[in-house]
């Protein structure tokens, strides 16, 4: 009996049938949309700044405080955004692709428990419902690439058919395991069925549901359909505005998905002890999405013939030995005891070793020495680097010294240094220096006019090298920008009025005046 | 598996992994690549023609424009010309600074390449980025004795434009001292990766004896086995002065081009050490007119690139401006062979072919 | 007005009956194949419906869907294959074309 | 729930009948192999009406699942969508043989007296386990010839297909 059923049963006291079933059903549901919208947003939020601190930068964090408003604002920026259609693009199968990828994705969350009893339907196929509706997602995808009328955008819809199907194979075998010792299909069932978390039961059924179901929603290193360096952005390379955000939302959708399933099917669901179950179920999550993520910064991606090689030289007869395995267990042992689980650790270790001597390196033949321990390293040294200190810096706010002898975007000009010889003007690769000059009362020549175009301007210092009187000289700023070339040209008034921010370049006897430069890596004390 | 009807594809020149704006035209089975076709041309500005109305010394700051990546060794390989040209003598402090220069700029280039290739590989910017931080402290080098972090033109005919600030030499002892740590974090991150060798080992194999008919240089001629580096073969400036070895390969493949990189850096790393060492007190440059008149007379100057042997060409009338100036840019010469090693590859297989011969369309645009 | 078993048969002949004529009157092998997939799914509808109101206690309805899908993933394997491999070596998937019994 | 059931019965076979008839006359084959996927996704809840709830799941799970996207793979394959979907020289004796078979079936239907039991079945998942793999009136050697039967046309399939 869930918390839902429970309601209606009460509330059938006071409200006429269709109203007590229909209210508090309406209710569970939108209550549902809200926790997997705030899910997906936050997840769009972990996903950029803990990726940006396995790369050592800062990431996002200007939108609210430690910009926890990032993906509200993303979400702006794509919703404002035209909505463009290619031409001669099927322009109904256009329209429909992002909903038949999105809607797929918020369907799964009908069956996942959140806590005891909190759940919208306890389906007593539950798990293959979960398997069966993400099945229809990859049609929409598919749609997008054919809809496109872009090739880029064709070749991630073949991907795409060739991914889903092979993997979904595995997925479902995987979860075999789990359902042989759970004994039912319906998701409540199968976590109060796991007095002993079943990841610690069917350890190489969570490694090929894992590696499965990263596959079936693209995400690192299984996300051929958007490879970025390959085929632009894959499927959704001609879509924008709307369309554009309901295939983002899809995507972050089917990894809160997956990660809510695969918290249920093998980390025990809501039980743990002390906290409340809810809480618990987030805690397992938001790990296993930072698994996900850990991944998508460290590995690169797969090829698409090795993508499906994987799927079924490895993935797939290693999914059917470990459902052998298990229904051997259940007839050997029906109560399947905890310490199974050390005989399933080491089967599985086996297996993988075993394995892994089949998928050979090419160029190396068939060898044992490889089980993923380049990976393992891989791994270790970028979650090394999420502790390390980031290397960007916040800009505007924390300006970076440039060296002393920085060549600037402007030159410094004295008038009353220079002599008007216009041998910075021959210097000038670009010819940008308009000096005209006639005799002056004092000096001998006064400089009547000056004009340099940055726009053309190399900043080769040259001009300052040639200035045989110290009258020109490099400057320290490095901001400009004009929306007007016109803006970009500099007179001698200008020139004049121009804050005084000489470089040292070409004069190291100034150097001593300026401060000193801003190093990544500055050199050591006492040296 | 199945046949298809092959289809076309337009890679570039707006795409994201085409270094710029390299344009191929694919001819696909499926995902099977029978026919490529590079198209080039977008990028280009003249300047071997605009050379022709420069003087030698504001050509420098042209040189940096073509391999921008790589601004310092288009300097070094100008100048070297230049000099051999105008029979100019550099100051012994200079060749040494050059040298330093010179490999760190390798190094710089390196790292580019590399986190590219990898990026392109589809691991999500994370080696690019660390590769990047080393990158950025080479680049600070840089700032400090030249003022940019880009476009360099920090050499000069006969010397350089000026001698490196105090702080430059102790930075750049951290900086040499980390280096081997951070490359030794490099190949921790991806040089054993299951998925990283499954991709690389034996995709675009380029046999040695193709290798040289192509008239391939750098560290794509290397990894293909062939031991041919100018600083052994042809010493220019000081390196004999140097213990430091040719690292090679043996496979030719897309793999080995990546370890190639990796090897050099070492080298590099080595050089520059050596250099900091043995670096001389004294002048930085021969005073050398600004309108340089060179005897007439023809010159082809060459160095070993990051990339592979970049070599100018240089005739002079007997006037300030060169009669002719040529550019031997290693990239566009580098890509000759890509057609042949891509042909019955996948598309994911073209593009880390494409990134491990590593092009910059500055340098084969011109 | 309640549902009864009656509008489940009618609902089943009327889909088979559409997949019928799109299996006779199409040229198109794959359209072909598509109509005769909606007349196995007309069946099974017939078959689940019986289950349903007539013998709910016997599984043998559902036993015979579940056999009815088998053969349809193995009709449909099988015929797409000989579909894509009369398309390779005659560029049609036009049946009245494919009048032959080799290829 | 009666009423529910109802509504849902007419919406879902408005759909069905809607699409199948996409399926026979769109002239865009691709368009009519998606109305295919979703006559088979709307059939999967007249079984959950049927309260045949695991049918659903595999329905959509075959036929929405692989079916579904296999044709789509095959339309991708032969690239026959611009030709579209014409119809052969037996379009009227189809139509007369479809509406025939309709018309056989309907009178069939209503003039039969159908033996119709009130009881409403329970969750099926476990009896249906149970009357396939049971020892007595099981069906375990109809289901292994089922699965010899899917190992051949798989066979069949990639020998029919593969490069000479």
């Amino acid at each position: 009996m869930t918390i839902l059923e429970q309601f209606q049963q009460w509330l059938l006291n006071y409200w006429p049938s269709w109203a007590a079933y229909l209210v508090p059903a309406l209710i569970a549901f939108i209550i549902i949309v809200i926790i997997v919208l705030v899910m997906v947003l936050m997840f769009i939020y972990m996903e950029r700044r803990i990726i940006g601190r396995f790369q050592i930068r800062l990431g996002p964090n200007r939108a609210g405080p430690f910009g926890i408003l990032q993906p509200v604002a993303d979400a702006i920026k794509v919703l404002i955004k035209e909505d463009i259609v290619p031409i001669r693009a099927d322009r109904w199968v256009h329209y429909w692709a992002p909903i038949i990828t999105f809607f797929p994705a918020l369907m799964i969350f009908a069956v996942i428990p959140w806590g005891q009893g909190a759940i919208f339907a306890d389906l007593n196929i539950g798990i293959l419902y979960v398997v069966a509706i993400s099945s229809v997602g990859a049609i929409g995808i598919f749609m997008a690439g054919w809809g496109s009328n872009n090739k880029f955008s064709l070749v991630a819809g073949m991907r795409t058919i060739a991914q889903m199907v092979s993997y979904e194979i595995p997925l479902v075998l995987s979860i075999g395991g789990v359902l042989i010792i759970a004994g039912s299909l319906s998701m409540m069932d199968i976590v109060e069925a796991q007095n002993v978390p079943f990841f610690l039961l069917q350890p190489l059924g969570f490694v090929i549901f894992f590696i499965a179901a990263a596959s079936e929603i693209n995400r690192s290193p299984f996300d051929l359909l958007e490879a970025e360096s390959e085929i632009v952005t894959g499927y959704h390379t001609e879509y924008s505005g709307m369309k554009f955000a309901l295939f983002f939302f899809a995507e972050y959708t089917h990894a809160f998905a997956l990660s809510t399933i695969a918290a249920t099917l093998f980390l025990g669901g809501w039980r743990f002890a002390l906290l409340p179950g809810p809480i618990w179920f987030f805690i397992k999550v938001l790990l296993v999405f930072i698994v996900l993520l850990w991944m998508r910064s460290t590995l690169p991606r797969v090829r698409v013939d090795q993508l499906m090689g994987f799927a079924w030289k490895f993935l797939f007869p290693l999914a059917l030995i470990n459902l052998f395995i298990t229904a051997t267990e259940a007839i050997i042992w029906p109560g399947f005891p905890w310490w199974l689980l050390f005989l399933n650790f080491a089967i599985a270790a086996l297996l993988i070793v075993l394995w892994s001597g089949l998928f050979p390196v090419p160029g190396e033949g068939v060898s044992f020495k490889r089980y993923g321990r380049g990976i393992a390293k891989g791994m270790a040294l970028t979650f090394k680097h999420l502790f390390r200190h980031p290397i960007t810096v916040q800009y505007p706010e924390q300006r970076l010294t440039p060296a002393r002898r920085f060549r600037g975007y402007q030159l410094v000009w004295y008038e009353d240094q220079c002599n008007g010889c216009r041998a910075c003007a021959r210097a000038c690769p670009v010819s940008i220096i308009d000096i005209e000059t006639r005799k002056g009362e004092e000096k001998g020549l006064v400089v009547e006019k000056l004009e340099v175009d940055f726009g053309r301007c190399l900043f080769c210092g040259l001009c300052v090298e040639a200035c045989p009187v110290q009258a020109l000289f490099m400057s320290r700023d490095y901001e400009k920008a004009s929306y007007r070339r016109e803006a970009l040209v500099m007179n001698k008034e200008q020139f004049i009025a121009a804050p005084d921010k000489r470089s040292a370049y070409a004069y190291p006897d100034l150097e001593d005046e300026m401060p000193p430069q801003t190093l990544l890596a500055p050199p050591k004390e006492g040296r | 598996m199945f046949k298809t009807e092959p289809i076309m594809i337009n890679f570039g020149p707006q795409h994201p992994s085409t270094h710029g704006v390299f344009r191929m035209r694919i001819t696909f089975d499926g995902e099977r690549i029978l026919d490529l076709e590079p198209v080039f041309g977008y990028l280009h500005r003249g300047i071997e023609k605009l050379g022709e109305s420069k003087t030698y010394t504001q050509i420098i700051p042209y040189t940096d424009r073509l391999d921008y990546l790589a601004s310092m060794t288009n300097n070094h390989a100008y100048v070297l010309a230049v000099e051999k040209l105008a029979e100019i003598e550099v100051p012994e402090r200079a060749e040494y600074l050059r040298v330093i220069m010179a490999e760190l700029m390798r190094i710089a280039s390196h790292l580019m390449t590399v986190g590219f290739m990898l990026n392109e590989m589809g691991a999500f910017f994370t080696p690019l980025l660390y590769m990047w931080r080393e990158r950025e402290k080479i680049l600070d080098l840089f700032e400090m004795v030249c003022g940019q972090r880009l476009t360099y033109n920090y050499m000069r005919i006969g010397g350089l434009s000026q001698d490196i600030p105090e702080e430059f030499m102790p930075a750049l002892e951290r900086f040499i001292e980390e280096m081997p740590g951070f490359i030794d974090e490099y190949d921790q991150l991806l040089a054993e990766n299951e998925i990283l060798l499954a991709r690389t080992k034996g995709v675009g194999i380029l046999p040695p004896e193709q290798a040289i008919n192509c008239s391939v240089s750098g560290p794509v001629l290397r990894a293909s086995g062939v031991q041919w580096d100018l600083r052994r073969a042809d010493p220019y400036s000081i390196y004999d002065r140097f213990d430091f070895e040719i690292p090679t390969c043996q496979n030719g493949d897309v793999y080995d081009r990546y370890r190639m990189r990796i090897l050099e850096m070492r080298q590099s790393v080595r050089i520059v050490k050596q250099a900091m060492d043995q670096l001389p007190l004294g002048e930085v440059r021969t005073k050398v007119s600004a309108t340089l008149r060179p005897p007439k007379g023809e010159v082809y100057g060459h160095i070993e690139g990051p990339k592979g042997e970049l070599g100018f060409y240089l005739v002079s009338d007997g006037s300030p401006n060169p009669y002719r100036f040529h550019i031997r840019a290693p990239a566009i010469i580098n890509l000759t062979m890509f057609r042949d090693v891509c042909v019955g590859r996948l598309l994911a297989d073209a593009i880390i072919i494409l990134g491990s011969i590593d092009i910059c369309m500055g340098e084969v645009d011109r | 007005m309640a549902v009864g078993l009656e509008h489940f048969l009618i609902l089943s002949a009327i889909l088979f009956s559409i997949g019928l004529y799109g299996a006779l009157a199409k040229r198109n092998a794959i359209v072909i194949l598509m109509s005769v997939e909606l007349m196995l799914n007309a069946v099974n509808i017939s078959l689940v419906a019986f289950w349903r109101y007539v013998a709910p206690a016997l599984m043998t309805g559902q036993v015979f869907v579940i056999f009815v899908m088998v053969l349809a993933a193995a009709e449909v394997v099988v015929g797409l294959a000989i579909i894509i491999s009369i398309y390779r070596s005659r560029e049609t998937v036009d049946v009245e074309q494919i009048d032959l019994m080799k290829w | 729930m009666e009423t529910g059931i109802v509504i849902a019965f007419w919406v879902l076979a408005a759909v069905i009948v809607g699409a199948a008839l996409a399926v026979v006359f769109f002239r865009n084959i691709f368009h009519a192999a998606l109305f295919l996927v979703l006559c088979f996704f709307t059939i999967a809840g007249i079984f959950v009406i049927l309260s045949a709830d695991f049918l659903a799941g595999a329905q959509v799970l075959i036929y929405v699942g692989a079916i579904g996207v296999l044709i789509i793979f095959a339309i991708m394959l032969t690239r026959e969508t611009k030709r579209g979907n014409p119809s052969g020289r037996l379009q009227l004796p189809a139509l007369i043989v479809g509406l025939l078979f309709l018309i056989t079936m309907v009178v069939v239907v209503v003039s039969t007296n159908w033996n119709v039991v009130a009881e409403i079945p329970e969750p099926t998942i476990s009896s249906l386990a149970q009357a396939l793999f049971s020892k007595e009136n099981g069906f375990v050697l109809a289901f292994e010839i089922a699965a010899a039967l899917l190992l051949a046309a798989i066979i069949g399939a990639i020998v029919l297909v593969r490069e000479k």
